[in-house]
C-alpha cells in the first residue's frame, strides 16, 4: 500500500483587504472617500481621498471682482457652521479696509456666532451619537438646533445659509423679539443638556465605544496642527476666542473646557466630545452675557460702505469656528481681491485620521470619524 | 470580579437612565409640524422665491449686476420720446421698455442681495416655496410682459430713433468738425498773416 | 379600466384596478437612499429630524442602494462625484426615481459660471423627476417635492416605459470631462 | 386538507404580526423622538404602511449581482425564513393548538434556530461584497457564542421544569398557588430562575440582533451588514424573518419563565382564546420592550460584544445554574 502522503500545507498567506468607506457611506459624513485597508476588523491603514466636492470657492473669489459677492460664498466653505465662516471675512476685509463697525453690531455678531456655534456642536455630537449606533439623541439634538433655527431665520431670512452680516455690519435690522427669543431659547436649553447627558455622555454602552478610542496626544496634535475641540481634547487650552480675542470676546468670562481624561486617556474620542457638550454651555454664558450688554438702539448699516474701494493689501485674520482655528489669507489690489485662501479647520483636522485610527477596528474608525466632526465643503471648499 | 460586578452595575443603572429619559419622551406630545395640513408661518423677509413687480422696474439693472450668480437677466429698450411710460409707484419716472426680466430660479442661491440695491423696491423675496417642478425649464421665471410684436416695434422704433439721433450727432459732429477747420484755418490764416 | 368603470361609475361599487393599487404601494413606501453630497444634505437631515419628519409619509432612509426606491440628490455634483453618482443610480433596483434637491443639483447653482470642476446639473448625468428649487430648500419644499414625486407615481403605467427614461434614451447623454 | 390549514396558521399568524411589529416598531420609535410616525397610508395613524411598503417590494427589481454565487444568494433569505418558521412548530400558541407537541420541543426549537447563522453566512459569502462578508463573520461569531448563555439559562428552567415538552412546561405553570396570589410562573419558584431570564433576556437580543448588539447589519458601520447586496422581496423576507425570529425567542421566553398561555390571574379568563391572547400580549411586551432599548442605546464594538458574553454572561449562568440545581434539591 502506497504511503498516504498528507497534501503540503499551503504557506498560510495573511491577505488583508482593501475596502472603500464612501463616497456613499452613511457615516462619512458627506461625500469622503477613505480607502480602508483591514486586516480582518482591525483597520492597518487608512488613506483618505477627498476632492468629491471641491466648489471652487477661491476661484470665485478671484473671479467675482467685489468683496461683497464673495460672502454667500464663505457660507458655503462649511455650511454647518456658515456664520462663523461669514465672521472670519468680513473681519478680514474690514482689517483690510480699516472700517470701525458700531458696537451694537459686534454683540449681534458674538450672540449669533455663539448660537451658531451650539447648533454645530449639537449637530456634530448627534452625528456623533449616529455613528455609535444611537439614534435617539440624533433627533433630540435636531429638536434643540430647529429652535436656533428659527431665531437665525427670524434675523437673517433663511434657515441655514445665512449671508447675514456684511462688510461693516449687518444685511438687515435687528427684529425686535430677537432678545426675547433668545433669552427664552438660553433658559429652556440648559436642562436639555443634563438630558442629552443621561442619554448618552454617562451611558456606560457610549463610554466603552469612545473612552481609549482614536487617542490623539497633545504633541501629535501640535505636530499636525490641529485646533478647535479636536486640539482642546487633547488637553491644550488652546481657543482663539481666549488666547488671541478677535471682535469683542475679550469683554466676556469663559473657560475654555479641556479634555482631562475622566472616563480613560486624554485625547480620545469621549474627550473630543465633552469638549463640545461643555463647549456649549459656555456659548451659552457668552450669549447671556452679550445680551445683557448689547446697547439697545444703533443702525447696524452705519458703517457699511455704499461701494467697496479695494485697497492694495495682504491680511490674514483667523477665527475660532466651531470646528477649530478659521484662517483668511486676502491679498488684494485696487481692483479688487487677488486671492482669498482660506484655511479650513475640517481640512486639517482630517489629515490626523491616518495617524490616530492606525490599529483600531472598522467600528472605531467610524467613532474617530465622528468625533472629528469634520465638514466635507469645508475639507474641500 | 467585583470590578466586573460593579461595572455591570453601572451599564445597567445608564441604560435604565437612559430609558427613563425616553419613556418620559414616549410619553410627550409629538413636535412634529404636519406639514400638508399644517403650515408654519414664515418670518417676515424669509427668503424663498424672488419676485418682480414689473410695473415698478426702471430697468436700471442694478440687481442684475449685485447678483453673484448672474441668475437674473435683463435687457431693456429705451423709450422712444413719443411714449410716456408714466411713473412707478415709488415715483421714479420709467424709461425703458423692459424687453426681458428672466430668473433662473434654478441657479438663483437666494443670498438677497438684489433686492437692497433696487430703488423702486421692485424686487423682492415672497415666502412661497412650494414650486418643485417635473422640467426645470419651469423654474426660470420670465417678468417682462411685453409680447413679441411689441418687443419688436419697440426695438425697431428705438433703433430709429437712435439711428436718427446718431445721424443728427454726426450732423452736428460734421458741422463742429467744419467749423473747427474753418476756425483753424483762419487762426493759420492769422499765424501767417503774423 | 375601460367599460366597468364606466358602467358602475355612480354606484357604490369599487373598482380598484391591479395598477392603481401597485401604484399606491409604490408611492406610499419611497424609501430614500441615505446619502448626502452637501449643505442640502443637511436639511435632508433636518427633513428626516423630528420636527418634519419623513415617517408620515412612510419614507425612511436606507443606506444600501440596493433597498432604496429613490434618490435625493442632496448637494453640489461634482466631476469627481459624477460618475459615482450614476453607479450608484445603476446599483438601485426599478422602479426608481430621482429628485434634484438645491439649486446646485438642478444647474449647477451657484457654481454654474466659475466653477470648473462641478457639474452643471444632475440631469446630465442620470434622469432626474423632480425638481426642488432652493438653496438650499426649506424642509416643507422638500416634502412638496415628495408630493409631486407622488402624484406622478400615481399617474404612471405599468406597460408604457416612464417618461424620463424616453428622454434618458433618446436624449444623447453629454460626455463628461473628468480631469 | 385540515392539516393544511393546520399548517399554514403560523404563518398567516407570522406575517400579520410582522406587518403590525414593522409598523409598531415605527410607530414607537417615533413617539420615543417626538415625531408622529408613519400617518397618512391608509388613515388612522398610517396603519396601512407596510402593507404599502410589502407590495411595493415585491414589485422592486430583484438584483442578482453578477459575481454572487447565484445559488446560495437566491437561496439565503428562504432558508433563514424555513428555520425560523420551523420553529413556531412547537411553540404552544394556547391550551388547544400547538404544531407539534414533541417531547423534546425545546431540544428541537433550539437546534432549528441554529440554522439562522448559517443561512446569515450563505447571503453574507455569496453576496461577493466586502461589507456582507464582514457583517456575516460578524454574525457568525455572535451567534454562535450567544448561543451557550442561551441554552444555559434554558437548561436552568428545564431542571425546575423536567419537561423538553413545551406543552408540558406551560400546563404546569397554570393557576396562583405562590404566595397565595402570585402565578404559578416558573420565574416566582426559584428566586435563581430571575437571573436566568436576565442572562437569557440579553442573550435574545444578541440572537435577534437587535441593539445594542445589531452588529450584523449596523447601517453606520457596514452600510446595511450581510444585507446589503440584497434588494426587493428577497431582502423583505429578511426582514421577515428577523422580526419572525424576535417574535419567536420572545414567545419562548414566554413559556419558559412567564407560564406560556397561562392567565395571571388563575383561573379567571382563561380557556383557549384568552391564553392566546395573554400569549401574545407576553411575547409583545418582550418585544415592546427590545424597541424600546434600540431607540435609546448606542451600540456595542464587536469585541466587547464577546467579552460580554464569554466573561460575564457564560460564568454567570454556569453558576446560576448550579445554585438554581442546588436550590431544587434542597426545596
Amino acid at each position: 500500500m502506497a504511503p498516504v502522503t498528507s497534501p503540503q500545507p499551503a504557506a498560510i498567506e495573511n491577505r488583508t483587504m482593501t475596502i472603500n468607506m464612501g463616497p456613499q457611506h452613511p457615516s462619512t459624513h458627506g461625500v469622503l472617500r477613505l480607502e480602508v485597508t483591514v486586516d480582518g476588523e482591525v483597520v492597518t491603514k487608512v488613506k483618505p481621498d477627498i476632492g468629491y466636492l471641491h466648489r471652487c470657492f477661491e476661484k470665485y473669489a478671484e473671479s467675482l471682482g467685489d468683496y461683497a459677492k464673495v460672502v454667500p460664498y464663505t457660507d458655503r466653505i462649511d455650511y454647518v457652521s456658515a456664520l462663523h465662516q461669514e465672521m472670519g471675512y468680513v473681519i478680514a476685509v474690514e482689517k483690510l479696509l480699516e472700517l470701525e463697525v458700531p458696537e451694537r453690531v459686534e454683540y449681534m455678531r458674538v450672540i449669533l456666532a455663539e448660537l451658531q456655534r451650539i447648533a454645530s456642536h449639537l449637530l456634530g455630537i448627534g452625528t456623533f451619537g449616529l455613528d455609535l449606533g444611537a439614534f435617539t439623541p440624533f433627533l433630540y439634538c435636531f429638536i434643540e438646533r430647529e429652535n436656533i433655527l428659527r431665531i437665525l431665520e427670524k434675523v437673517s431670512g433663511a434657515r441655514l445659509l445665512y449671508n447675514y452680516l456684511c462688510v461693516g455690519g449687518l444685511m438687515r435690522d435687528i427684529p425686535t423679539d430677537f432678545t426675547s427669543d433668545t433669552w427664552e431659547f438660553v433658559t429652556s436649553f440648559r436642562p436639555k443638556i443634563k438630558e442629552l447627558n443621561d442619554l448618552l455622555t454617562t451611558n456606560s454602552i457610549f463610554i466603552d465605544r469612545t473612552a481609549n478610542i482614536g487617542v490623539l496626544p497633545a504633541e501629535v496634535a501640535l505636530n499636525y496642527s490641529a485646533s478647535g475641540p479636536m486640539l482642546r481634547g487633547s488637553g491644550v487650552s488652546w481657543d482663539l476666542r481666549k488666547n488671541d480675542p478677535y471682535s469683542i470676546y475679550d469683554r466676556f468670562e469663559f473657560n475654555v473646557p479641556v479634555g482631562q481624561g475622566e472616563m480613560g486617556t486624554v485625547g480620545d474620542c469621549w474627550d473630543r466630545y465633552i469638549v463640545r457638550v461643555r463647549e456649549m454651555e459656555e456659548s451659552l454664558k457668552i450669549i447671556e452675557q452679550a445680551l445683557d450688554q448689547m446697547p439697545g438702539e444703533g443702525d447696524v448699516k452705519e458703517a457699511v460702505p455704499r461701494r467697496i474701494r479695494s485697497k492694495e493689501g495682504e491680511v490674514y485674520v483667523r477665527t475660532e469656528t466651531p470646528r477649530g482655528e478659521l484662517g483668511y489669507y486676502i491679498i488684494s489690489e485696487k481692483s479688487g481681491p487677488y486671492r482669498i485662501k482660506a484655511r479650513t479647520p475640517s481640512f486639517v483636522n482630517l489629515s490626523i485620521l491616518p495617524a490616530i485610527s492606525k490599529g483600531a477596528l472598522v467600528a472605531d474608525l467610524v467613532a474617530i470619524v465622528g468625533s472629528i466632526d469634520i465638514v466635507l465643503g469645508g475639507v474641500d471648499r | 470580579m467585583v470590578q466586573t460586578l460593579k461595572k455591570s452595575w453601572t451599564t445597567f443603572k445608564t441604560i435604565f437612565t437612559g430609558m427613563g429619559v425616553t419613556m418620559r419622551h414616549l410619553l410627550q406630545p409629538s413636535v412634529t409640524l404636519r406639514y400638508p395640513e399644517e403650515r408654519d408661518e414664515l418670518p417676515s423677509g424669509a427668503r424663498s422665491k424672488l419676485f418682480v413687480h414689473i410695473d415698478d422696474c426702471i430697468g436700471c439693472k442694478l440687481c442684475e449686476r449685485a447678483c453673484p450668480v448672474n441668475c437674473i437677466a435683463i435687457e431693456t429698450v429705451q423709450a422712444t420720446k413719443d411714449v410716456d411710460l408714466g411713473k412707478t409707484s415709488t415715483g421714479n419716472p420709467k424709461r425703458f421698455w423692459i424687453t426681458t426680466f428672466n430668473i433662473d430660479m434654478s441657479k438663483c442661491m437666494y443670498c438677497d442681495m438684489c433686492v437692497p440695491p433696487c430703488p423702486t423696491e421692485c424686487i423682492s423675496m415672497v415666502p412661497e416655496y412650494e414650486y418643485s417642478e417635473y422640467d426645470r425649464n419651469n423654474l426660470l421665471f420670465q417678468f417682462s410682459e411685453l409680447s413679441a410684436d411689441k418687443v419688436t416695434e419697440v426695438k425697431e422704433k428705438a433703433e430709429k430713433e437712435q439711428e436718427e439721433k446718431q445721424r443728427k450727432k454726426k450732423e452736428a459732429a460734421r458741422k463742429k468738425k467744419a467749423q473747427k477747420a474753418d476756425q483753424t484755418s483762419k487762426a493759420k490764416q492769422k499765424n501767417s498773416e503774423g | 379600466m375601460g367599460l366597468l368603470d364606466k358602467k358602475y361609475h355612480d354606484s357604490n361599487i369599487i373598482i380598484v384596478s391591479l395598477e392603481s393599487a401597485l401604484n399606491w404601494a409604490r408611492k406610499s413606501s419611497l424609501w430614500y437612499e441615505q446619502f448626502g453630497l452637501a449643505c442640502c444634505a443637511i436639511e435632508m437631515m433636518a427633513t428626516a429630524a423630528s420636527d418634519y419628519d419623513f415617517d408620515r409619509f412612510g419614507i425612511i432612509p436606507r443606506s444600501s442602494p440596493r433597498q432604496a426606491d429613490v434618490m435625493i440628490v442632496a448637494g453640489t455634483v461634482t466631476m469627481k462625484m459624477a460618475s459615482r453618482i450614476e453607479r450608484l443610480y445603476e446599483q438601485m433596483s426599478e422602479p426608481r426615481y430621482v429628485i434634484s434637491m438645491g439649486s446646485c443639483s438642478n444647474s449647477g447653482g451657484p457654481y454654474w459660471e466659475h466653477g470648473y470642476h462641478v457639474l452643471k446639473g444632475v440631469d446630465k448625468v442620470i434622469p432626474v423627476d423632480v425638481y426642488v428649487p432652493g438653496c438650499p430648500p426649506r424642509p416643507e419644499a422638500l416634502l412638496e417635492g415628495f408630493l409631486k414625486l407622488q402624484e406622478r407615481i400615481s399617474n404612471e403605467t405599468i406597460i408604457e416605459p416612464r417618461e424620463t427614461e424616453q428622454e434618458s434614451t433618446e436624449e444623447e447623454k453629454e460626455p463628461i470631462e473628468v480631469e | 386538507m385540515a392539516l393544511l390549514i393546520f399548517a399554514t396558521l403560523p404563518l398567516l399568524l407570522i406575517v400579520g404580526y410582522a406587518l403590525f411589529a414593522i409598523w409598531l416598531e415605527r410607530k414607537v420609535s417615533a413617539h420615543i423622538q417626538d415625531r408622529l410616525g408613519p400617518m397618512r397610508v391608509g388613515g388612522w395613524h398610517g396603519w396601512a404602511q407596510t402593507i404599502a411598503d410589502m407590495l411595493k417590494l415585491i414589485q422592486k427589481e430583484d438584483i442578482i449581482p453578477t459575481n454572487a454565487s447565484r445559488f446560495l444568494f437566491k437561496s439565503a433569505p428562504f432558508v433563514l425564513f424555513a428555520a425560523s418558521y420551523a420553529a413556531f412548530s412547537v411553540i404552544p400558541f394556547s391550551s388547544a393548538y400547538i404544531g407539534s407537541s414533541i417531547n423534546i420541543g425545546v431540544f428541537y426549537l433550539l437546534a432549528v434556530t441554529s440554522l439562522l447563522t448559517l443561512s446569515v453566512i450563505m447571503g453574507a459569502w455569496a453576496s461577493n461584497n466586502k461589507w456582507s462578508l464582514l457583517g456575516g463573520m460578524r454574525t457568525a461569531a455572535q451567534m454562535v457564542s450567544y448561543e451557550v448563555p442561551t441554552i444555559m439559562s434554558v437548561l436552568s428552567v428545564l431542571v425546575v421544569a423536567g419537561s423538553l415538552n413545551l406543552m408540558t412546561i406551560s400546563e404546569m405553570q397554570t393557576g396562583n398557588d405562590i404566595l397565595g396570589f402570585l402565578p404559578n410562573w416558573l420565574i416566582f419558584q426559584n428566586p435563581f430562575l430571575i437571573v436566568a431570564f436576565i442572562i437569557f433576556f440579553i442573550s435574545i437580543v444578541a440572537e435577534s440582533h437587535r441593539v445594542p448588539f445589531d452588529l450584523p447589519e449596523s447601517e453606520s458601520e457596514l452600510v446595511a451588514g450581510f444585507q446589503t447586496e440584497y434588494s426587493g422581496m428577497r431582502w423583505g423576507i429578511f426582514m421577515l424573518a428577523e422580526y419572525a425570529d424576535m417574535l419567536l425567542l420572545s414567545l419562548l421566553g414566554a413559556v419558559l419563565f412567564f407560564g406560556g398561555w397561562a392567565s395571571p390571574f388563575g383561573s379567571y379568563l382563561s380557556g383557549p382564546v384568552w391564553g392566546f391572547i395573554w400569549f401574545m400580549l407576553k411575547g409583545l411586551l418582550f418585544v415592546f420592550v427590545m424597541m424600546w432599548m434600540r431607540w435609546t442605546l448606542p451600540r456595542y464594538r464587536v469585541d466587547q460584544l464577546m467579552e460580554i458574553c464569554w466573561t460575564i454572561l457564560i460564568p454567570v449562568s454556569f453558576i446560576n445554574f448550579v445554585l438554581i440545581a442546588l436550590w431544587e434539591m434542597t426545596f
